[in-house]
Parts: C-alpha cells; structure tokens; sequence
C-alpha cells in the first residue's frame, strides 16, 4: 500500500473525490469575509490560492499574490474547534403534559462523516486537548463524541508561520509529528503540487486511489528545507512548557493590574483560542408552555456570569479574570491534561482587538518577582 | 335630536396607531365648533442632535425616529448624503434597495392592515378578536408581515432600525442560498397577496368621496419608491430639490407635531395618493384583479386606502421577487475576499435631498454638511406631518356627513375610524420640530 | 392557573420594541392565549388604569404628564420591566439632556406655554422602581419570548450582560475591528442582538447599551489608534444609551481628548 | 470513591416531589422521588454528593443530598431561597414535577474515618452538605468515635432545625455547641464566632477527623483555629461552592485552580486545595 507519494497541484481534486466517494463532506479552508476560513469546500478551486496572512497583536490582513501556493498562509480566527464543540447547541429537550409529568429527551447531532483539509499541527495538538476534556475523562460529552467520530483529518504543514505564532516554542508545530499526529493525511506543500504520507489506515486506504507518484529527492530537500525555515522565522516563545513554578509564585505581581488597565474582557481570546472550553447552559421554554429546550453555548473566564455565585463574583474585576485564564491555561492545565493548554497558535494575540499578547505578559511577568 | 345638543368628545389615547394622539371634538348647535387632532408624543428634536454627525450616524440614528419605517428613514437620508458625495451607487445596490424597501411596504402595510384597521370593520376592538372571527384573515396577515420582516432583515439584519444600509450601498450582500430561500418565500406568498387584496375589497368599507389633491413620487421606469419626481393631482411635477418652494410647514397650538401644506392647502399622501397618481405603473396582473374586483383608480374613496395598501403588498411580493429573480453576490468571485457591496465615496461640504416613498408616504430629508461630510443643518418632513391637515380636514368633512346628531359612541368610533385609515404614524410625525432660532 | 394580566406603555419612543410584541407572527397568537392583555394601545387595547401582573414599558419620560402616568403604572402593576433603550437609558432623545433643553424648546415653538417638557428626558427607572430592564434599540422578539417565558414560568428573566464579542464569536463572525480595522463598539456593548453589525461586516454602535465592567478608556486608546480623534470617540459612546454613566463619563473625557 | 454509577450523566430524569417542609422562611426542603421506579430503586448516592435539580422551563442548579443513603423513600434536599432558581423551586407543591441528574460529584470520606472522632464544623445554610453526615453518623452510632457538631450562624434566627441538634445532642459521646454572632434573649448558646467553640470541645481534636462546610471566610477561619490545635491538614475535609452548569467537567464554571469541583469535589482534603484556599479571585 502506498502511504508516500507526490500528487501535482492540478490533481488536489482527486483528493476531495476520493474523500467524497468515500461519503465525507470536505471542509477546507477558504477567504470569506477578510480572513482564512473552514467551510464546505465546492472544489479545490476554492482553496485560498495565492493569499497570505499578515497578523500582528490585534491585527489580522489578507494579502494576495501570484503565487500559487494554496496553504501558505498560518491560520485563520478558528480551525477545527466550532466542527466538533458547537458555539451553540442543544443539549436536551423537555416535554411537559397537562398535568405537570415531564419526558426528557436526548438531542444528538446527526452523526456525520466530516473531511477537513488543512489542518495545522497546533489545530491536531489543540484537538487532542479538546479529546482529552470532552472524551477522556469520568463522562464523554455525547455531542462532541459524535462529531468526532466520523471526522477524517487531511493536515497541512505549515511553510508560512505568522508573526504571532510560536508553536515552536510550545512543541506543536509547525509540522505534524512523524509519528501518533492524530490525523489521516499529512500533506507538504511545495510550488507545483503536494507530497502526501498516509498517518492512519484510513489515510492509507484514501491515498491508494489517488494515483500519488513517487517524490523526488529534490522534492525531499524542498520540503525539508522549508520545513527548517518555517522553525526559524518564528520570533515569539513562552520561557517555557511549564510555567506552574512561575505562575505560582506570581499570583500577586503587578502586570495583572497592568494588564486588566489594557484588557476589555471581551472574550475574544477564549473564543478563538482551539482549546478553551468553557461553556454555560440556557433554557429556552415554548411560550405555550408544552416544552422547553436546553442548550449550551460557548463562554468565557472573562464573562461576569462565569464565576457568579449566588450574590457575589468571585472575579468581579479584570485583573482576577486575566489572572485566572493565564494560570489556567498555562498552569493547571497541567494537572488536569499533563500539559500546557497552549498549542502555541497566537489567536488569542492577532484576535484580542486590543492586541494583548499572551507571549509579552508571560515574559512580563517572569522578568521580576513581586 | 335638538338642533341645541352640546356634544363634547374626547378621545384621550387613540388605540391602533403608532404613537401617542388624542381627538378633541365638539359640536355646538349642530356644527363642528372645534376639532383638533392632538399629538402629545413629546418632541424628540431629532433634526437638532444630528448636527455634528456623519452620515452613518445620521442613518443610525433617523431610522430611530420611527420604528415602524426605518427603511425609508434611511433610504431618503444616504440618497442627501450621496448626492453630497457625488456618490453613485451601482444598479445592483439601487435594484436591491428597492427590494428592502417592499420589505418595509410589505410589513408595515400588513400590520396596518390586519392590526390596526380592519377591526374597525368587523366590529372588533382589537386583532386579537379580529383573529376569533377571521383566524384565516389573521393569520394571513401575519404571515405577510413576517415576510417582510424576513425581506427588511436580509438587506438588514433586522427589521426594526435594521443595519445594512451605508452610503454607496450596503454593508453587506446576502448570500445565494439566503436570497433563493427568499425568492421561494416570496413566489409562495402571491395567493396570500391575491387572497388579501380581494379580502380588502369585499370589507365594508363606508363609501365617502371627497375633493383632495394628491402628492406622491413619480418615476418613468417603475411604480416610484426609491426615487422619482413629486407629482400632485393638482398638476405639480417638481424635482425634490424644490420641495420647499410649495410645501410649507406650520406650528398649531394644539399638536407637537407641524401641520404641512401645498400652496397653502392641506393634501393627501401615502398609498391612495401613490395608486390614484401611477396607477397605469402597476402590473397588468394587479390592475386586472383590482378591475375584476370593481375598485378603480383614481379614487374619491378614502376608505379605498385600505385596498391601496393591499395592493402595494401585492406589488411588494411581486417587485421582490422579480428583482431577486436575477441575484448575484456582486464583486466575489470565488476565493477573493467579500468586498464591499458599496461604491467608495469621500464625504465633502454641500447640500443634499432625499426623497422616498415611506408606507405612509412621502418622506424628504434635507443635509447640509461641513468639509467633513458632518451635518450642520437637518430638515426631515415625514408623511404623518403633511396628511395632518388632510385628516382634520376630512373629519369634518366624514363627520358631518355622517351625522353631527348620531350617538356619541358612534361619532367616536368614525373619528377613529377615519383617522386610522389613515394609518398615522404618531411618532415620526413629532420628531422634526424645525428649530426657527429667533435672531435679534 | 389563572393567566398573568399584561400591560403594554408607551412613553416618548420610536413604537419600534413595542413591534418586539407585534412582529411575533404566529407566535403573538399563542402567546395571547397565555397572557391577558389589559393595555396595549398600538393593538387596539385599552385599559391604561387597570391592575396588571406585570407592565412592560416603553419610551422615556419627558413632561411632567409622563411623569405622573408612570407613576400611576406602578402602582398598578406588580411587575414592572422596562423594554429598549429609551425606557432603560433615556434612548437617543436623551442627547438633549446634553443641551440646554429650555432654549431648544422655546426656540423651537411659537407659544412654548403650550408644551410642557421636563428638563431632562429620564429613563423609567429615574422615577420608579424597576424590576427588570431589557436593553436593546429596539428589543427583539427573542428577548421578548425569553423574558415572558421566564415570567411565565414564575421566575425572573436572566439578564444578559455579555458583551457583543462573545456572541460576535459564537457566530463565528469575523471580528471587524481586527480584520479590517474598523471601530467596533462591541467589547463595551451589551449583547443580546445577536452581534447583527460585525456579521454584516460593520462595525457595532453600542444600541444595546454598556456591558459588564466595559473598559471604555481601553477601548476608547483603541479608537484613537485607529484614527478616530478624540471628539469621534466621543460621539460614538453617545448613542441610544448616552444617559448611561459608564458612556457619558467615557464620552466627556474624550471630547477632552484632542 | 467515585466508583458510584451516575444513571443520568447529562439528561434529567423526571422526579416527584412528595414532600416540602419549610425550615425557615427562606429554607426549604424537598423529598424527591424519581418517577421511574426502577431508577428509583437503582439510585444510589454517598453524603456529600450532590444532584443537579431542574426547574422546568428555568434551569438547572446543584443541590446536595441531604437524606440518608440507606432512605430508600426518598431523596432529601435543603435549599435557600437566593436568587433565580431557588426561588421558583420554592414556589414548588408535593405532586409536582422536576428534573433531576445525578448524584455527581466526591462525597465526604466516610469509609476513611470509619472509628475516628469527627468533628463537624459549619455555617450559615453550610450545613446543608453536612447533615446527611450527621444523619448518617446518628444511624450508625456505633461505629464512629466522639462527635462534635459545632454550628454557626449569623443572627440566632436563621439557625434552622435546632430541636433536631437538641436532638442530636441527647445521642451518647455527641456534643453539639451552637454560637450566633448577634443573638438576643432565648439563645443559651455561645455568643460570638463558630471557630471559638473549638475551644469547649469536650475530648482532644489532634487525632479527630474534621468536616467543614459553610462560607469560605469561616472555613478558613476554621482550619486555621483547627490546624494550630493540632489537626493534621490531612485530616480536615471541606466541602466547596462554585457555579456550576454541567456538573460533568466539562463546563469550566467550577474550577478552583486544578480542580473540577463537580468531579473531584466538592468535597475536598484540604491539602488538595490549600494553595488557592483564600486567594482571591479563585
Ligand atoms: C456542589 C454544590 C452543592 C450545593 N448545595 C446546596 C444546597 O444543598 N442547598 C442550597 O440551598 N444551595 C446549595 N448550593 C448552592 C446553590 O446551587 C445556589 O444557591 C443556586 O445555584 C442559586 O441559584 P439561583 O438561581 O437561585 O440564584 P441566582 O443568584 O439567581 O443565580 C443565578 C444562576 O447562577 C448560576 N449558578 C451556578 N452555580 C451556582 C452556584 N453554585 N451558586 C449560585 N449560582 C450558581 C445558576 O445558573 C443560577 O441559576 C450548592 C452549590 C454547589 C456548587
Ligand atoms: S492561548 Fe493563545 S496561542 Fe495559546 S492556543 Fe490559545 S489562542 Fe493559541
Ligand atoms: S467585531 Fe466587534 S463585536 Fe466582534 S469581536 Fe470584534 S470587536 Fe468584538
Ligand atoms: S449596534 Fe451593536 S448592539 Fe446594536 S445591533 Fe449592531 S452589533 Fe448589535
């Protein structure tokens, strides 16, 4: 069975049939409304051929060339987390009778088989945090289960790092490891077309349709190459995988006020961040009284609701509420995951309006002690 | 009765219209010895705060002034301020503007139509006995309303002081699918639309016929809404530019809001006055179905308002499908990023109108900016203000016919009767205060 | 169960978060079947003196006539709850309130002794107490629903203070101000709209009034990085909700700002 | 622990109420049978767990079982009336339905200190969590060394359910001490803070296993007094409070640092969570 191979650009369409005739629905990335995004892919003719990202602390551009490269490009505000934990979605339903007896019931989204092109190496690491959350612990979240069940995972490693990425410095990215990437398909890109390697059995059945031809060792070099460059153009890092140490002993330092003084607690790095979870649960009853509809929906540390107990909040400021996404995320995530909950993908720093950076308030609060 | 009755009437809220008035009536010997429409909705000097804005605030913000007709709030307030601009707009965004706007037609006809008049003519106080006696009725017009809703919301996002709209266009274009679930929506509703016009036709209308001009918009190409010339049954056909040559605004003691006149007397606008003056624009279709039905137009009828809006709700599902017949996402090849579906503009120092047919009728704004494009000077005359005069007018006219010496209960339910055909719009009407700054 | 008695008030307003009743649809029919409405002027019914469960007011108190009406409704009414922004905050009208309301009127009306205007135009909540306040210019029907849903179920309705952002991400929108720097008023706005400007590719003008702890002197740096002066950064707090401290005080400060 | 199955993880079962006392005038308490008998029958909880009751049409909220394990009848919760939820639950009546997940949640550790003296410590409605351990320990007597019960509140008229202690109090080797921060005439208790009855204990804490419950000032309060008489942090177990939406872990609402108050407590070892204990703002 093939599980290597070359496939020229003017073939990626093979790619989204194979992937089709084996009943997926391909999403991939696409240019909407100003920025990289997932949707269902028409063709490979929608792939965001020739456009590259420009991202700076609360800034995110598009700009186009002829280049006819289709992934050069880091990322976009979200990837794989909105497919598998729904910003917004129903949990239960609940009828009631004229007497007052009430009949729940479970509601499941429809089990799909869902292809993603395009995955990044820090979107499979933030996924397995995602798994490790929602799957692996005393309960399974019934609905992400079931939208991850069937997804098949086509990865791209990335050659064009944005300025606020730092996978590197976090250990996940910016290519898929060799071995355990957790996907199907990892492809490098290069300027005429893909090499493909097969990273599970079902990429290994999909890639045997395809008609891959074997890559050079030029090819080889290029991609090697470029998968060295893609290292090295990274400029931001946090000091260092572990910062329990650190952050506990910062719990009162200065740069949380710095920081709340700068920070709208907008929520916007919780939402675009692949691995946050955090979410709320509402009701929604019929006006006529018969039913009445449980849903969840995405929220943030950075929400007054959030730490709301009856009468008080117990992060009614900030400063406490940056305080607790940072040690959280930096922090304890360690004890409850076995390690940071940052895959190093910088959306929390191109997507904070005001342009905070996760990087630069970590090295801040490392330079001194209190 | 004697000749020597002393009646005094008072209608201190009047229900079923938009805003807050009162009808005060009395009858000495036999005559009308003094009416007064009242309008206490407190004045919002709405024209006073818009100075120092730009032009999105001023659509923001005018679409405020009523929350039944903030399409044509907008719509005549970015025409001022693209004339300003220079700016002009693509034939896609002035054919989807339209399209928004028979949104706005459509719900606001319907609500006026199924909420607020026809109990009147079933004896009912309310649409929500109204749907005990005619629930198909009811739920018809509920069903036109949502639908314009829905149409105001696409271009918009919602139906009440929607957001889409900016000079040189639109914020945003709907999507394919979001436009082909509309036109499916829209197609399917032509038998409510059919059904409701002859619905219309067979109320009992009281037959009144009166003497009053008409001013409306007039456009060669199409049944005006966005755009035309004003035209009068009396022979006016003005560019908006000389509105306020002919048209005058006066204070009376008794209403915040102003009394607006044509050369000095009072005239009708809003649905009767646009059929009566471009009934030969309407689909062959809807002109056939009024024929058929014995409605023709012109009309002396003022209670034929009613079967007007109908047929405006017609034309609206008509207008919005054909126009969303030929949709396209404009500028957005596949894989380039959603431009804008708006021309660029630079805002500048000038003086702009705009002018457009808002349910009630016409609405004209008037914008001089500063260098910056801000506003410095803001004139807006809405609908309500200039049929104020006509409804005083045909209260006495209606009333009198109808009998000074009739019970009181029954003088007052015409009164309102009268007045709500008229479909006043309270809260725009109050909000354009001219500020006439007293200079020594 | 005995059905809840429900009153509908207008005050100085647009009519537009009364249509949050009216633009039900289907729904304002079942929903009649759950509620008995005593007053609702625009829908025809009248019975402005009558006990109710619960009022929903709309519009802002601007004459003394007002004034004495509102106080009136309270003490008919066991819940009172204010609807859109011109009950909670003043609405737009309220930018008077930053002139000198006395020389507008005169100057406006030939014989002002026939208006009778208070000073300032007040929310409900300036001259009796509130049990609950739902934002928005105009309220939806959603909010609507929620909250007599709520109501009905013999609880208070939630309040939502989130602000737009959140919702902005929930449907997946584009953040506008990052994307093509454009300035949004969303990270100080309260949500509740369904972030409708930034999925229409426009930036939020803050109609459903301040959030949370909105940290407008972050926000307002932000504009001011984006080219606005500090008298646009000004304007831009002083919208439907201008009454509201958190906006005024940000708004006085940066007209200060050059 | 923990090895308890949870029959409903993430959709309520229908529950009945079939009893409602009023404690106090913003306490109440609810029996609750599940509707299903067979799930009744399989229902299975430890004290110090809790269930996620929902109101119908209002939401869900996390609630402590408060009746014995051993109760086959029915399940036991005292609620306080705070806000939103509780509010509408008290407007409640026997006949009436809701719904109910659970039990979720770590209990108190009551094989652990099978034999040892306890000493429960609590506060304010705080005492909710820990009297099913009283009830518990009352049934089974025999098994446990000397009991303190030391409970505090605020103004001697929210102590709720004080000819229960009364009653307690008459149970061989049980010492109830009672204090009020404001009391006036009828109150033959300690005057003053629920931490200073450490002192009249009647037998020698240091080997004493120790549960507290209540508002987190006066466990903290309360640990502190009891660590420098000698308690070992080992031996002391609190039970928590954060907001809690889904009470499987998933939420994030109820972290305190690490934890996951809904899986790994709320019942705590106080070394578990001592690092954060008091820092405000988790
Ligand atoms: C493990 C655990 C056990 C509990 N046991 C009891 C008990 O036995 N008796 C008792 O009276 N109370 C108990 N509580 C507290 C009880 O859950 C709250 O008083 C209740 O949630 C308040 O809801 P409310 O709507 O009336 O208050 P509001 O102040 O109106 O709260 C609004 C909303 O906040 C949310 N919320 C979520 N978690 C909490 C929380 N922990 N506290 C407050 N609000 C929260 C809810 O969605 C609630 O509807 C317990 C809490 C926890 C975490
Ligand atoms: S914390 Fe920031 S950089 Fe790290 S994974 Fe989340 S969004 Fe990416
Ligand atoms: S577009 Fe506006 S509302 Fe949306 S995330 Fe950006 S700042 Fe917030
Ligand atoms: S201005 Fe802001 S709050 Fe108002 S509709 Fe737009 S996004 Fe929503």
């Amino acid at each position: 069975m093939t599980t290597h191979g070359y496939l020229a650009r003017e073939y990626f369409g093979r790619l989204l049939e194979a992937l089709r005739n084996s009943g997926y629905r391909c999403v991939g990335p696409q240019v909407l409304d100003g920025a990289i995004q997932y949707r269902d892919l028409p063709n490979a003719q929608a792939l965001p051929s020739g456009w590259r990202d420009s991202q700076a602390p609360g800034r995110y551009r598009l700009e186009h060339s002829n280049n006819p490269r289709q992934f050069a490009w880091a990322n976009g505000p979200q990837a794989l987390k909105p497919f598998l934990f729904a910003p917004r979605e129903t949990l239960w339903c609940v009828e009631r009778d004229a007497r007052g007896a009430l009949s729940f019931r479970a509601v499941l989204p429809e089990a799909q088989a869902l292809a993603v092109i395009g995955v990044r190496a820090c979107d499979l690491a933030a996924l397995h945090l995602q798994d490790a959350h929602f799957l692996q612990g005393q309960f399974q979240d019934a609905q992400y289960a079931a939208r991850r069940d069937g997804l098949f995972l086509v990865a791209v490693n990335c050659t064009h790092p944005a300025a606020t990425c730092f996978c590197v410095s976090t250990g996940d990215g910016p290519d898929v490891p060799e071995a355990n990437g957790g996907c199907d398909l990892v492809l490098d890109e290069v300027d005429d077309g893909f090499i493909v390697r097969s990273a599970s059995e079902r990429g290994a059945s999909l890639i045997a349709q395809l008609g891959l031809a074997p890559v050079t060792l030029a090819q080889q070099t290029v991609v090697a190459d470029q998968r060295q460059q893609a290292r090295e153009a990274q400029t931001r890092m946090l000091p260092s995988r572990d910062l329990r140490p650190l952050l506990d002993t910062r719990l009162e330092h200065p740069r949380w006020a710095d920081v709340a003084a700068r920070c709208l607690s907008c929520g916007n790095c919780t939402s675009v961040c692949p691995t946050c979870f955090c979410h709320s649960d509402h009701e929604s009853p019929a006006i006529d009284g018969s039913d009445s509809t449980h849903y969840r929906e995405w929220d943030s540390c950075f929400t007054q609701g959030h730490s709301y107990i009856h009468g008080i909040t117990l992060r009614a400021d900030t400063r406490l509420r940056y305080r607790q996404w940072l040690t959280h995320k930096l922090g304890a995530w360690h004890d409850q995951y076995g390690r940071s909950g940052c895959v190093g993908c910088g959306r929390c720093i191109s997507w904070c309006p005001v342009g905070i950076d996760i990087t630069e308030e970590v090295a801040a609060l490392a330079a001194d002690t209190p | 009765m004697s000749e020597q009755r002393r009646i005094d009437i008072r209608i201190p809220v009047l229900a079923r219209v938009e805003g807050e008035g009162a009808l005060d009536l009395s009858i000495r010997a036999g005559q009308i010895d003094a009416l007064r429409l009242e309008i206490y909705e407190p004045p919002r000097l709405y024209e006073q705060f818009l100075i120092g804005r730009h032009a999105q605030d001023v659509i923001d913000m005018t679409a405020r002034i009523c929350g039944i007709c903030p399409v044509a709030y907008q719509i005549s307030a970015v025409q001022a301020f693209e004339s300003i601009y220079g700016t002009e707009v693509t034939p896609w965004a002035e054919a989807m503007r339209r399209v928004f706007y028979c949104g706005e037609w459509l719900q606001s006809h319907a609500l006026h139509i199924h909420l607020l008049a026809a109990p009147d003519f079933f004896g009912c106080t309310s649409v929500v006995e109204l749907a005990q006696k005619d629930a198909e009725a009811v739920r018809r017009g509920l069903r036109l309303q949502a639908l314009g809703n829905d149409l105001i919301a696409l271009f918009g996002a919602r139906s009440v002081h929607p957001v889409g709209v900016r000079v040189g266009g639109f914020h945003h274009a709907p999507s394919l699918s979001a436009v082909a679930d509309m036109r499916a929506r829209l197609n399917a509703a032509r038998a409510d639309a059919e059904a409701l016009v002859r619905w219309t036709a067979k109320l009992p209308l009281p037959d009144d016929e009166q003497d009053f001009v008409s001013v409306a918009m007039r456009h060669p190409d199409e049944y005006a809404i966005t755009r035309g010339r004003l035209v009068s049954s009396a022979g006016h056909d003005l560019a908006i530019e000389d509105y306020e040559r002919h048209f005058q605004e006066s204070h009376v003691p008794h209403s915040t809001a102003l009394h607006a006149h044509l050369d000095g007397k009072p005239y009708l606008v809003g649905p009767l006055a646009r059929i009566n003056l471009n009934y030969t624009q309407l689909p062959a279709a809807l002109r056939g179905l009024l024929g058929g039905l014995g409605i023709h137009f012109p009309s002396r009828n003022m209670f034929h308002s009613i079967v007007a809006r109908a047929a405006e709700v017609w034309l609206a599902v008509d207008e919005a499908a054909r126009l969303l017949g030929e949709y396209r996402v404009p500028g957005t090849p596949i894989g380039t990023p959603t431009g804008t579906p708006a021309v660029a503009s630079t805002p500048r120092a000038g003086i702009g109108f705009g002018c457009s047919e808002a349910p009630r009728g016409i609405l004209w704004h008037r914008y001089v900016t500063d260098a910056q494009g801000n506003v410095v000077e803001a004139r807006i005359v809405p609908p309500t203000s200039q049929n104020q005069a006509r409804m005083e007018e045909d209260l006495r006219i209606s009333l009198t016919r109808f009998g000074l010496d009739r019970p009181e209960a029954e003088l007052r339910l015409r009164g309102e009767t009268v007045i709500r055909n008229y479909d006043p719009c309270i809260s725009c009407a109050t909000h354009f205060l001219r500020l006439r700054v007293a200079r020594v | 169960m005995e059905k809840p008695r429900i009153a509908v008030h207008k005050f100085s307003s647009c009519d537009g978060c009364q249509l949050a009743f009216l633009d039900l649809g289907e729904d304002l029919l079942t929903l009649t079947a759950q509620i008995d409405i005593r007053h609702f002027a625009e829908a025809g019914i009248l019975g402005e003196d009558e006990a109710v469960d619960i009022a929903f007011i709309e519009g802002s108190i601007s004459t003394p006539a007002d004034e004495e009406r509102i106080r009136r409704i309270r003490e008919r009414s066991r819940l009172l709850i204010t609807i859109g922004a011109c009950a909670t905050a003043g609405g737009l009208q309220a930018l008077r309130n930053l002139a000198d309301a006395k020389a507008w009127t005169a100057a406006v009306y030939a014989s002002p002794e026939y208006i009778s205007s208070l000073d300032k135009v007040q929310p409900i909540r300036a001259l009796v107490p509130v049990d609950f306040e739902l934002w928005g210019c105009p309220v939806n029907s959603r909010q609507i629903l929620a909250a007599v849903g709520s109501l009905l179920n013999g609880v208070v309705p939630i309040d939502e203070r989130d602000k737009v952002c959140m919702e902005c991400k929930r449907q997946l929108a584009v953040c506008v101000m990052v994307s093509e720097g454009k300035p949004c008023m969303g990270p100080v706005t309260r949500t509740g709209c369904g972030a409708l400007c930034p999925r229409f590719g426009r930036a939020c003008y803050a109609c459903y009034g301040p959030a949370e702890t909105p940290n407008t002197e972050a926000l307002g740096a932000r504009l001011r990085g984006l080219g606005l002066v500090g008298h646009e950064i000004a304007q831009q707090f002083l919208g439907t909700t201008n009454q509201m401290p958190v906006f005024l005080d940000a708004a006085q400060r940066w007209e200060k700002t050059p | 622990m923990n090895a308890l199955h949870v029959p409903a993880p993430h959709v309520p079962m229908e529950a009945e109420i079939v009893r409602r006392t009023q404690e106090s005038p913003s306490v109440f308490s609810l029996g609750l049978r599940l509707c299903d008998p067979a799930q009744h029958a399989a229902y299975r909880f430890e004290p110090g767990q809790f269930n996620m009751l929902y109101l119908y049409g209002v939401g869900e909220i996390p609630i402590s079982i408060v009746s014995d394990p051993e109760d086959g009848d029915e399940l036991g919760h005292t609620i306080r009336v705070v806000g939103r939820v509780t509010r509408g639950f008290a407007a409640l009546k026997p006949g009436d339905r809701i719904g109910l997940r659970g039990p979720f949640g770590r209990g108190w550790p009551l094989l652990e200190t099978r034999g040892q003296d306890l000493v429960l410590v609590t506060g304010g409605l705080g005492c909710a969590p820990l009297v099913s351990v009283i009830n518990y320990v009352a049934q089974r007597r025999g098994e446990f060394g000397r009991v303190a019960l030391l409970q505090g509140v605020r103004h001697m008229d929210d102590m709720i359910w004080r000819e229960r202690y009364a009653r307690w109090a008459k149970l061989p080797d049980v010492q109830v001490l009672l204090a009020a921060d404001v009391a006036g005439t009828g109150w033959s208790w300690h005057v003053g803070l629920v931490t200073e009855l450490v002192d009249q204990l009647a037998f020698d804490v240091r080997d004493a296993r120790v549960m507290v419950c209540g508002p987190e000032p006066m466990m903290l309060a309360s640990v502190r007094k009891l660590s420098a008489s000698g308690v070992a942090d080992e031996h002391i177990w609190m039970s928590l409070e954060r907001n809690m939406q889904c009470a499987v872990g998933h939420c994030g609402h109820c972290q305190f640092g690490a934890q996951f108050l809904c899986k790994d407590g709320p019942v705590f070892n106080y070394p578990q969570i001592r690092a954060r204990l008091g820092v405000k703002g988790y």
